[in-house]
C-alpha cells in the first residue's frame, strides 16, 4: 500500500510513472530545456536530469559520452541545479529530480547544496555512489528540506532490500539488471522477483532502470512495476538528433524526438 | 569501513552485496592461520621474501649524514612491491571460488603483478588499460599478454589510469557474480584499503625486525613515496606507534606551483574518488582533474583513504618532490649503489637525501625502494641520453 | 689449472704474470674468513640471496610427471645468476688494491653485473662490447652507462661477444697492472673457470639445503641451460658426488644438422679458446666459427673447459634444444606459473619437460631458471606477437 | 755468451739481427712471396711468417686487419708452412719462423705440424699463447725436429724471466711494452733494465719486438739487445702499397716498400 507520493504535492500518480533521464547540458543547455519538454509532453511524470561528471563510474558508455558533451559546455552541478527555473519557465511542471554523483555534492557542502535546491525548485535528488549506509545525514537533510531523497536497490542488495525500501523516498529506483547504465533487450525473471520484493517492502512507487530501450520492455515493467525509468535509450535518440541540431534543424528533431519518446512509452 | 573521516564505499547500489562478501570473506581468511600460512608460503618460495635491507654505504658517506638504509622491493618477483598484495588478493579470490579477476593498471606494474598471480593461481585475468598507456607501455602489455591475461583498452576520458579504474568499476558493477576485482593500492571503497594494507604490512614487518637485527633499534626516519600509497601504508603501517618519523612524498610533478602534478595531500582537497572519501586533486566544480608525474604509478588524482587520515592527524609527515629532482635522485643511487631503482622509489630517495645531510651519522634513515627501474629505461633514456 | 685434459693458461706471456697474481690473491681470499664472510654479506643483504626454491605445482600437474623445482636466480639483483661471480670477483679486485675493471659482455647482462659492483665498491669500469651486440642491445648500454661504466665498442670480427672478449683480453695484456678483468662465465684462462664456479656454487649450495628442507632428499635430476656454463656449473657442482643426475643444456639454435647453433660440445671438437683448452666450434683449419642462438647468452663458441672434462667423464649429461623448442618452453612456464624466464634459461626448461614427461610423480627434478626475461622482451615480441 | 744460434746452421749472426714479420697471404700469397723478398734485401736475418687467424688475441688492430685480409685468400697453417718452399724457390735463403697461434696447431697435431715444417723447409716456430708452463711437450718435440722453438718474455714475467731465458731457443722475443703488437713512438728506461736482465740469463740472441716502428727506435733497441723485430710497422708499409698492388703498380710498390725498410733499419 503506498503512502507517499509527495515531491512538494506536484506527483499525484502512484502507477504507470515514466521517469525520463537526460543529461543537463547535453547538447547545450537550451536544448536540453526542449528535450525535457518533449518528454513531458510524451507523459513524462518526473525528470530526472542528470548532472554530468568527469568520472561516472555509474554509468556507461552512452552517458558518459553525453555527460563529455555537457562537460564541453561547462555544465556543473550548480548550472544543472540553476536550470531548473528555466525548464519551469519553458513550461516544465513535472517534478524534477537532481541525479548527481557524490563527489560534486562534497564540494560544493550539503548546506548550500539544499539550500540551491530549495531556491530553484528542484523537488528530488539522487546520487548513484552515495549507497544507504553512507546516506543518512544526507537523508535527515533531505526530509527536513521536503527533497525526495531517491534511494536505488539492486537484485544483489539481499537482506539490505527490506532496509533501503522501507526507508525510500519519492520512488524506489530498480536496478533491473546487474550493470552501469545501457540498453539491454530482455528482461529476466529474476529481475521480475527481484521487483516483486521490493515491492513487498516500499510504501513509495517502485520504478525500474537500467536497460529499458523498447516499447516490450516498458511494457512488461508497467506490468510488474509502478514506473519505468528510461536513460541510455533516451540519450541515444538525442544523440541521433546532433547532426540535425548542428544543421539549424531543430524543430523537425524535436519533433522527431517526441514521435520516438511517444513509440517507446506508448 | 572508516579511518577518521576518510573511506567508506561511496559505490552503486550493485557493488555493495560484492562489497559485503568481500569483506566476510576477507574477516574470515585473515583470522584463518592456514590462509596466513599459504600467504607467507606463497611470498616465500614464489616471490623471494624477505626482500633484503641493504645499508647504503657509498651513498651515506656520500651525503655525509644519516646511515641511509633500503628496503629491497625491487627485487621481489615481478620488481615491486605490487605482487605481494596480488598474490594475498589472489589467494582470497581462490578461496572465494571466483575464477576470474579483473584488474586496472597505469603503467603497466600492477597489471603484471595481477596476470602473474592469475597464471600462477589458474585463474582468468582481465587487465582495464587506458589506451593512451597501452600505447606508452607496449611492453608491458605484451608481457601481460603472454601471461595469459587479456587486457582491455579504455578509450572513455583520457585514456590513462583513472580512466582504465574506472571502467575496471563499471565491468565489475556488471560482473560482480563470479569476478573478483583485485584492486592495486590502498584506494578504492572498504574494505580495499585496509586489505590493500594488510597485505602490504609484510614489507614494514620485515624491515622492523631486519633494522633490528642490524642497528639494535628503529630508524630515525622512514621515507616512502606516495601515489595511491600501498608501499608507503606496508611500510608505515607497523611502524605507526614507534618513534620513527614517516614521511610520504608525493609527485610534484613540473613544480606544485604549476599544474602538473599529482601532489594529492599538498595541494588536493576532500572530495569522492573510485568508491572513497580522501583527497583528491579536483576542480571547484568537483570535477576530477588530471594529475601528472613523470612516474606513470604516481600519476594518479587520490590518495589512499587511510593517507588522508595520517596526514590529518599529523602522524605522517606529506612533501612533495618533483621529476627533475626524482631523476637526479636515481642517477646518485645507480652510481653510488648499483642499484636502478624505479622513477616512483627515486621519490622517497630525493627527499631522504635532503633530510639525511641535515641528520648526524648516529641517525639512521630507512627508504623503501618500492621497485626496480627497468621499467623506466625508456624515460631515462630520453632525459639522460646525452650525459652518459 | 687443468679439469682432466682441458683447462690451462693459453694466453700470451705479459698475462703470465697477472693470472700468477690474481692465482695468488685468489688463494689467500678463499682461505681468508673474512673475505668469504662479506662475499655471503654482500650477496645477502644487496644481492638478495637466498634466492627461492620454487615449487611449480602447476607445471608439474599439467606435464603429469616428476615434481619439478625451480632456483629462482632471477630474483638475484639485476635478474640472473650473472652477479653472484660479479660480487666475488669485484671483492677480489678491491682487496688486490686494483681499482679499475674491465669485462665483456654479449647481450650486456655481464656488463651490468660489473657495471653495478664497479658501482657499489667504487671501482672504475670499462666493459667490451661487440659493435652489433651495442645496437641489439642499446638498452643494456645505457644501463651500463647509466651506473659510470664506460662501454667500449668493438668492431673487430663480427662485433659479437668472442670479439669483445678478444678484445677485453687484448687491453688488460696492455693495462694489466692496474686493472682487474672480471670474467663473466667459466672460461678464459686458469685460474677462472675455477674462480668463477667457486663464485656460482653459491647456487647449488643454497639448491641442495633448500631441495632437502622440502623434499627430504635429493632432486633426480637436475637441469641447467650452458653457454659458457657458469649457471651450470654453479649449481652442478655441490651435487657432483651425489646421486643426483646432472644435465647440461646447449642451445642447439635452428638445428644441430644445420651451421646455426652453439651447440660446442654435442658438435664441436677439443681446441684452445680465451686462453683455455676446451671443446669449441671450429673448422677445419682450426679458426674459430660464429655460433648461433635466440638466446645471446648461449651465443659463444666455447664451453668452459671443467663443462669439456665432464662431458669426457660423462659425470654430466649434454643435450641440445632448439630456439622453437625454448621459445615453447618459455611460453608454458609463463602462462603455468607466471614466471617470464630468460631464453638462456627456457633451454633447460624444454629439455626438462621432455624428461619430466617420462618420470614418475614421485620422481623429482631440479632446474636452475638462471634469469629473468625482462631482457628478452624484444625478442619474445616478435615471436609471439600474433599469438597473443 | 751466446752458444747458439742454430737455425739448422743458417743463422751464422748474433748481433743486429733484423727480424721482421709479415702475415702469409696478405694481401695475397704471391706478394707475401715478394715482400718477403724485399725483406732480405733490406737485411733481413730471419723472417716471422705469421699465420692469419680468426682470433688474435695477442696482436693489435694493425695485424687483425692483415690477419682479415689473408683469411679471406683462404690462407691457413698449412697454406703457410707450404708457402716456405715457394720463397726459397724465389730466393729467400734467411731462416723462416712460422708465428701461429695455438688452436691451429691443436688442430692439425704435432706430430703432423713438425712433419710439416720439416717437408717444407721451415726451421722455426712460435706460438705467441702457448707460454713456457704450457709448451713443455712441443719444446720437446722441437728440439727432436730441430726447429727453433722461439720463447717470449716480457717484464712482467719477473721470476719467470730466468727460467724462460736459459731454456730458450734460436732467439728470445723480448715484449718491450705490455701490450699487444702495435707501433709505439718511445722506449722506456724500464724497457731497457728488462732487456738487461733477460741477456743475463740467456744463451740465445735477446731481440725486442712489440712497438719499434722507427729508425730511432732501432738504433736504440741495437744499443741494447741483439735483435729488432718489426711487425705492425711494416704490415701498415704494406697497407700503405694496397691500392698500387690492386691498380697493377707491382713494381713500383715493392720498390717503395724496398725503400721504407732501408730507411727504418739502416
Amino acid at each position: 500500500m503506498l503512502t507517499q507520493t509527495a515531491f512538494q504535492g506536484k506527483l499525484t500518480k502512484t502507477k504507470d510513472l515514466f521517469i525520463p533521464f537526460v543529461v543537463a547540458g547535453d547538447p547545450t543547455p537550451e536544448l536540453t530545456v526542449q528535450f525535457a519538454l518533449q518528454l513531458q509532453k510524451a507523459g513524462a511524470d518526473i525528470l530526472e536530469l542528470g548532472v554530468p561528471y568527469s568520472d561516472p563510474l555509474a554509468d556507461g558508455p552512452t552517458i558518459q559520452r553525453a555527460a563529455q558533451r555537457a562537460l564541453k559546455k561547462d555544465m556543473s552541478l550548480t548550472k544543472a541545479i540553476e536550470l531548473v527555473p528555466k525548464l519551469r519557465e519553458a513550461g516544465l511542471e513535472i517534478p524534477v529530480v537532481i541525479f548527481t554523483y557524490y563527489n560534486p555534492v562534497v564540494q560544493l557542502g550539503y548546506d548550500r547544496f539544499f539550500e540551491m535546491l530549495e531556491e530553484n525548485g528542484a523537488e528530488g535528488v539522487l546520487i548513484p555512489d552515495l549507497p544507504y549506509e553512507e546516506s543518512e545525514d544526507i537523508r535527515q537533510l533531505a526530509d527536513e528540506k521536503d527533497v525526495e531523497f531517491i534511494s536505488l536497490v539492486a537484485p544483489n542488495s539481499e537482506e539490505r532490500i527490506k532496509r533501503i525500501a522501507e526507508h525510500a523516498k519519492g520512488f524506489i529506483y530498480c536496478v533491473s539488471t546487474l550493470g552501469v547504465t545501457g540498453e539491454r533487450n530482455d528482461m529476466s525473471a529474476e529481475t521480475l522477483s527481484f521487483i516483486k520484493k521490493v515491492k513487498e517492502h516500499s510504501n513509495v512507487p517502485v520504478a525500474v532502470g537500467f536497460g529499458i530501450s523498447s516499447n516490450e520492455h516498458v511494457q512488461l515493467v508497467r506490468e510488474h512495476a509502478d514506473g519505468v525509468i528510461i536513460g541510455s535509450k533516451i540519450i541515444r535518440l538525442i544523440e541521433s538528433e546532433l547532426e540535425a541540431l548542428e544543421n539549424g534543424r531543430e524543430a523537425e528533431a524535436l519533433e522527431r524526438f517526441y514521435k520516438e519518446i511517444h513509440e517507446l512509452v506508448k | 569501513g572508516r579511518f577518521g573521516d576518510f573511506g567508506g564505499k561511496y559505490v552503486p547500489e550493485t557493488l555493495m552485496g560484492p562489497l559485503q562478501e568481500l569483506e566476510e570473506s576477507l574477516d574470515q581468511a585473515m583470522n584463518d592461520q592456514a590462509f596466513l600460512d599459504e600467504y607467507h608460503h606463497v611470498l616465500k618460495e614464489y616471490a623471494g621474501r624477505p626482500t633484503s635491507l641493504s645499508y647504503a654505504d657509498k651513498l651515506s658517506d656520500y651525503l655525509g649524514g644519516a646511515k641511509i638504509y633500503l628496503k629491497r622491493e625491487d627485487l621481489n618477483h615481478t620488481g615491486a612491491h605490487k605482487l605481494n598484495n596480488a598474490v594475498g588478493q589472489g589467494l582470497l579470490a581462490k578461496r572465494m571460488g571466483k575464477k576470474k579477476i579483473i584488474a586496472e593498471t597505469g603503467a603497466g606494474q600492477h597489471g603484471v603483478a595481477s596476470a602473474t598471480v592469475a597464471a600462477k593461481f589458474g585463474l582468468e585475468c582481465k587487465v582495464f588499460m587506458g589506451e593512451e598507456d597501452i600505447r606508452r607501455q607496449e611492453l608491458n602489455v605484451f608481457r601481460m599478454k603472454l601471461l595469459g591475461a587479456e587486457v582491455i583498452s579504455v578509450s572513455s576520458g583520457n585514456g590513462t589510469l583513472k580512466d582504465a579504474t574506472n571502467e575496471a568499476i563499471r565491468y565489475w558493477v556488471a560482473n560482480c557474480e563470479d569476478h573478483f576485482y583485485l584492486i592495486g593500492s590502498v584506494v578504492g571503497p572498504h574494505p580495499y584499503p585496509r586489505m590493500v594494507r594488510d597485505f602490504q604490512r609484510v614489507i614494514g614487518d620485515e624491515s622492523k625486525k631486519q633494522f633490528l637485527e642490524v642497528e639494535d633499534e628503529l630508524p630515525d626516519r622512514i621515507f616512502a613515496c606516495v601515489g595511491g600509497g600501498s608501499n608507503a601504508m606496508g611500510i608505515f603501517y607497523p611502524f605507526l606507534e614507534d618513534s620513527s618519523e614517516l614521511i610520504g612524498i608525493e609527485a610534484a610533478g613540473k613544480g606544485i606551483d604549476t599544474p602538473e602534478h599529482a601532489a594529492t595531500l599538498t595541494k588536493g582537497t576532500p572530495g569522492v574518488i573510485h568508491g572513497s572519501m580522501t583527497y583528491l586533486m579536483q576542480d571547484k566544480n568537483g570535477q576530477i582533474t588530471e594529475p601528472y608525474s613523470i612516474s606513470a604509478g604516481l600519476d594518479y588524482p587520490g590518495i589512499g583513504p587511510e593517507h588522508a587520515h595520517l596526514f590529518q592527524s599529523k602522524q605522517v609527515r606529506y612533501e612533495s618532490i618533483t621529476d627533475k629532482e626524482a631523476l637526479d635522485a636515481l642517477k646518485l643511487l645507480t652510481e653510488k649503489e648499483g642499484i636502478i631503482p624505479a622513477i616512483e622509489s627515486a621519490h622517497a630517495l630525493a627527499q631522504a637525501y635532503k633530510e639525511a645531510k641535515e641528520m648526524s651519522p648516529d641517525e639512521t634513515i630507512l627508504i623503501n625502494l618500492s621497485g626496480r627501474g627497468d621499467k623506466d629505461m625508456a624515460t631515462l633514456m630520453e632525459h639522460f641520453q646525452e650525459e652518459v
